[in-house]
């Protein structure tokens, strides 16, 4: 099958405001859950859409931008997966493997642009300090709109564009390197974790670290709420804990200044 | 109580509507996010209306509060409303400058790990898994739960950012008091959620067996490393990673770039 | 087979001793263990009774009358799923499910009484505050007096009066509603722990009840030990914890009260 | 001192054997078992001869006694004669009435989600599944090993209120320094188990399945609950009746009432 | 097959070193690991050792001397498995059952050692008291060199002195008494738990032993990694806290001597 | 500080390679092993050239300070050159003869859990698994690997007296002031340990089948034991040992033997 100009449009605008949505992480239309059934939709095969929407948001599930992290590109892995099941013909499943390349594109130019739109940090400053709100509004607001049109450029190209050479790209990808990039998308989220860990970690934060990691290694469940229930329950004993502490503490400095003190360079 | 009045003498006040906004608002977070302050920008954006109601025509004032709020930040965004909602309440009430901040950055990290935790790898995998079996059976129920489910924690902002103003205006001189417990059980409940979430997430399998007589091998992955503990190469990767970032300044892209060639070498060697 | 008058009246008899024991929760002779094995013994077949014991014991093992709720009885049904196997000739795994009703009907009566007992509590108030304690005690125990008539009057009604109405009635009702009352008692010590937490449940042991939740949904196993030794040791942490806490506090107090404290209205 | 003697000139001592007496008479506990007050009135009838023998001829004092013991207490069964002896001591040694009724109903609570939890959730199960093993075989020795272990802890009920009595006797003052952080480690301990016994012992199980598409359906339980937390609907519900039972003040019968008729209708709805 | 003389005494050779080793706890040449390859190369059949080597180490994982107890004897395991093994022509497996006496009987002749060394004692505390280190060192030495030749002497013996009636011994031994000594083996790590316990454990240690034993029955894992996890994540847990509280209690002691204290008859 | 300087007014200092030796050295500390005081007479021996070297040409100092050293200790060996390394500063630095006793007899037996744990529990389980994983197969990479293995933890005892060493120098004051709260610490982790160290170890299987009826048995150990708790009778076994060892001061010898003899008596009538 053959995807039409006007479906191909179509495809760009929608990827405009999920990649827009993506950016803002807003109302998570750029999830391939809805992504594929858009995709689907557009392309007048809802059923082809929605049964590759589960598949694919399966495969992303783990994949996720923590942390400041870029993950493959889940609106790219979706638009493509139901755009090359409809056009090649081959299972969703097999579909999913075959958008991973457009899916790593697209990640690599979200890095570059986390890295290019530092430069705007002086001029906001500048902005900042004489209150400029309006001109701060405007420039703060410029790499959302850089950002959604390089989603519809791109997707178009894709799409529509670039429907033969892609297919053959893909087609000559060698095995070692896919694996490769799905491989990187599983370790990943240790940069994300690494970064949270940087802004968290003191010393006395790692026995539950320890706690946690553990508790994940050896209970078999779906979710993180057992670890998490476990984490509030550690975390309210300290509360209520360190309340006390704090109490005393304060008892102890009334204490320790009604005693109107000549020795006080002994305290701490 | 007086010197703060002299201070800051014409300070405004935000109507409900106005917080409401500002969760509404909360959105614009990652509109400029980058590599060398994060959503310090979007963050600011988000916070200018709300500013400037508050401090009106003293320009000197929001100069200098739209520039402390330029500071690197990075939390989950949908902590950030209520982090947004909280500062909102400080200042309002005129606290100073340094206690607005040191809040704010005490608490992004804390509220960035527990917010990743509920909402990326709590709600998301639920929200995914549920959807999925409806969605892979071709029911168009998956995709609009889905898209239900997420409407509804967009519009949450403005509950979110409400708890957190009134939770400031309510408690300001309580929470001035315990900001420093209440981080401290949120450092607790973070970093025992990252655990579980090194344990989860990360994944490395050695595919490298050693052979050692013919027909017989002995695989690295789980005969070796299993066996020492489990997801143990996730948790010493995450520690390097860590160490490189804290202790030797390496960025974030660089431990990426590095993490992706080493994936697809060792994918190339057949390690991995 | 047919029960006879006379098994009637021993059944009956029996039906007195364990109502009273369970009223009191004395010697547990109350539980289908001992219940059904009497039963089959007065029926003259005792091993119907014993095996029926094994399999009515385990089915009613978690329903408790813990916190002061009434579960299904377990001496009707023990009775009662003996006497119905002896006359129907069914097993006696199919007879627990038709002695259900009978069981349900005479925990609706006590839990009448729990209700009706309640006006006998002013007339003691009266005689405690005279000190009348031969008038006291003689009240007091009335309700078990009660409490033992009504099993044997039920009872016997039940084993020997109306076999064969009771017959019919049991295989009338229909199989929502004996599933409902099944439902009902698997739900029901919802309300005695509700009872005990309302007794017990302050902001400061939220994080034990969800470490004692969390800990019972994962660690898979026959009874509750494993969590109450996790709680033994919870409870000993923080038995040493308060007691160092409550040792500085009083050294705390020793120093203040020393400081002659003219500015005291700082301390809390 | 001085002062507590002019108060109980002429307080009695109990006997071993009394205090003995006493455990046995702890089977009154819940002989006028009602809604109003539980096991009051029970516990009363069975304090009496003790108090007739500590207050000898203060019929004031006996009658002082027996009004405060009808307060509203509920406990278990195996940890009645252990409080009972307390009391008797502190009694005895003419201890305060505030003290002596503020620990009893400090710690009914805590020993009865204890004692529960070791008689009713522990033992129980315990020696039913071992028996039942014996009896579904035909074996008397199921019934009576049953029998046995029960008789023994009946009279079990001697020794465990004599414990009660010396701990009172020798730590009185110890107990009343300490009262606190006995009942609040008897809470923490009782609030673990109650949570464990929730898990175990509270079983809702949903019905529903969603259709679809032809002969495809989607359990809710399995597909929907069991996802987001094992047992997530029995600690619901317990949390609904302790919110109803401690904010609403609503009564357990009816909450009883209420749960029947729920199932019953859930169960023709073919829900549960 | 037949074991030379030279053979033997190689062995005994072999049998002094890893003796020594063992009771240094030096370089562990004394485990089975090590013990059967070397007599598998002695007997010229490597191969034979090494096999046996991985079957025996696996045996033998449990049996450990901590706290001052003596296991099964590793080495004379070893050996014997082997040297049974080659000149029976038995499967290892089968083998180590048989060797197990040998075992037994060097763990007998140690345990003697550990109780008559204690002779030694008072002598070397002469020698100290005086300061006579050239004479302490060759009276604490003496130990060592009479265990490395009783090591070569029992295994020369064994190995080659006694094939033939060792043989008939081995097969006259009950199975009642070789599974006793298994038995034996796998409960004597009780007691050197036990003495561990005796110089550690006070009322406030119970409930770390509780957790740690819970955690044990409940987590399914080859060894005690996760166990000692939780141990050194609750060991953080209690050292800050431990600090916290020495560190309020100085400042305590401060206030206290501040308030120049006449009263101090109150203060604990 | 002057006081100390007088009262040792020549201790030598170790060198670098003292403290390596000294960890080589700690071989010994088994040498004369005995049930009287275990390793106290190898210990001796092994600190015997560090003590010359720091009391010099005090004899007096060398006899006492030999003497001191010959009381009972029983430690891990790999956690014996971490506490020779320590003893070595603090002797050199001239600390009161208590404080080095006392840290000595403070630390042993946590360090003994904790070393038997992490060596004998651990590490040991961990390289026996995967080298016979290799062995089983003829494969001399087993043998080999465990070698090397155990000539690397050999060779570590240098490091780790030397850390023993400089955690002694660098921090000597705050080891005074922290010892306990270091020995507690350490107790908390060997405890933890040593209780899952009983669960995994120590095993025991009672093997009697009581006949029910024809052709049916119920297993003491599966149904009756194993549905109390696991592991409950090695539990019941270590504390009594445990209660025999330190309240009755049964010798450990005795201990044994009865095991022993307990173990053939039970095997022959079939119970065990
Ligand atoms: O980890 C905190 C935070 O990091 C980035 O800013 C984004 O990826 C967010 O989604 C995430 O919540
Ligand atoms: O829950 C406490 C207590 O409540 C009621 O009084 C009875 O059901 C007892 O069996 C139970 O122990
Ligand atoms: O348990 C401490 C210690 O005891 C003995 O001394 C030896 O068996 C050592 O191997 C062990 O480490």
């Amino acid at each position: 099958m053959q995807v039409t100009l006007m479906q191909g449009l179509l495809i760009g605008l929608f990827a405009i405001i999920s990649g827009i949505d993506f950016w803002w992480e807003g109302f998570y239309i750029f999830r391939p859950m809805i992504v594929c059934t858009i995709t689907g939709l557009i392309l007048g095969n809802i059923t082809l859409g929605i049964v590759a929407a589960g598949l694919t948001e399966l495969a992303f599930a783990g994949l996720t931008p923590v942390g400041g992290t870029q993950p493959p590109n889940p609106i790219m892995a979706g638009i493509m997966t139901v755009v090359l099941a409809y056009t090649t013909g081959k299972s969703p499943a097999t579909a999913i493997g075959l958008a991973l390349p457009f899916s790593i594109l697209m990640q690599y130019i979200i890095l570059f642009y986390y890295s290019a739109f530092s430069v705007l940090t002086k001029k906001l400053d500048t902005y900042a300090e004489k209150g400029g709100t309006k001109r701060f509004t405007n420039l703060a607001l410029l790499p959302t709109w850089i950002v959604g049109l390089t989603y519809g450029i791109i997707a178009f190209l894709c799409v529509y564009g670039a429907q033969g050479p892609m297919k053959s790209l893909v087609n000559a990808m060698p095995v070692w390197l896919s694996h490769g990039f799905e491989i990187a998308g599983s370790i990943l989220p240790a940069v994300g974790f690494g970064l949270l860990l940087k802004s968290m970690l003191k010393a006395r934060y790692v026995p539950y670290l320890l706690i946690g990691f553990t508790a994940a290694c050896f209970i078999k469940f779906g979710n993180l709420m057992p670890v998490a229930i476990i984490g509030v329950a550690l975390a309210l004993i300290e509360y209520n804990r360190s309340k006390k502490d704090a109490e005393n503490e304060k008892k102890l400095k009334t204490a320790m200044e009604n005693s109107n003190g000549g020795d006080d360079e002994d305290g701490i | 109580m007086e010197s703060k009045q002299s201070e800051t003498p014409t300070r405004g006040k935000l109507t409900k509507h106005d917080v409401g906004m500002l969760g509404i608002r909360s959105i614009f977070n990652q509109s400029a996010m980058n590599y060398e302050r994060m959503q310090a920008d979007g963050w600011t954006l988000a916070m200018i209306p709300s500013l400037k109601k508050i401090y009106k025509d003293d320009k000197k004032g929001l100069a200098n509060a739209m520039k402390s709020n330029l500071q690197f930040i990075n939390t989950n965004n949908y902590a950030a409303p209520l982090l947004m909602g909280l500062e909102a309440s400080l200042e309002e009430n005129g606290e100073k400058r340094s206690t607005i901040d040191g809040l704010r950055i005490a608490l992004f990290g804390p509220l960035a790990g527990i917010g990743d935790a509920i909402t990326w790898f709590t709600i998301l995998p639920i929200v995914a898994g549920i959807t999925a079996s409806f969605a892979k059976q071709g029911s168009i129920l998956g995709p609009l739960i889905f898209f239900l489910v997420y409407v509804a924690m967009f519009f949450a902002r403005i509950p979110i950012a409400r708890l957190g103003y009134t939770t400031g205006t309510k408690a300001i001189s309580k929470i001035r008091e315990n900001s420093a417990i209440v981080s401290h059980a949120a450092s607790v409940l973070g970093c025992t959620v990252i655990g579980g979430l090194i344990a989860t997430y990360v994944q490395i399998t050695v595919k490298t067996k050693i052979p050692v007589t013919a027909g017989h091998t002995i695989s690295i992955q789980t005969q070796f490393f299993d066996r020492i503990f489990p997801n143990i190469l996730p948790l010493g990767y995450t520690f390097l990673l860590y160490w490189l970032l804290k202790k030797k300044n390496v960025s974030p892209v660089m431990l990426i770039l590095v993490t992706f060639i080493l994936a697809i070498v060792l994918s190339w060697l057949g390690v991995l």
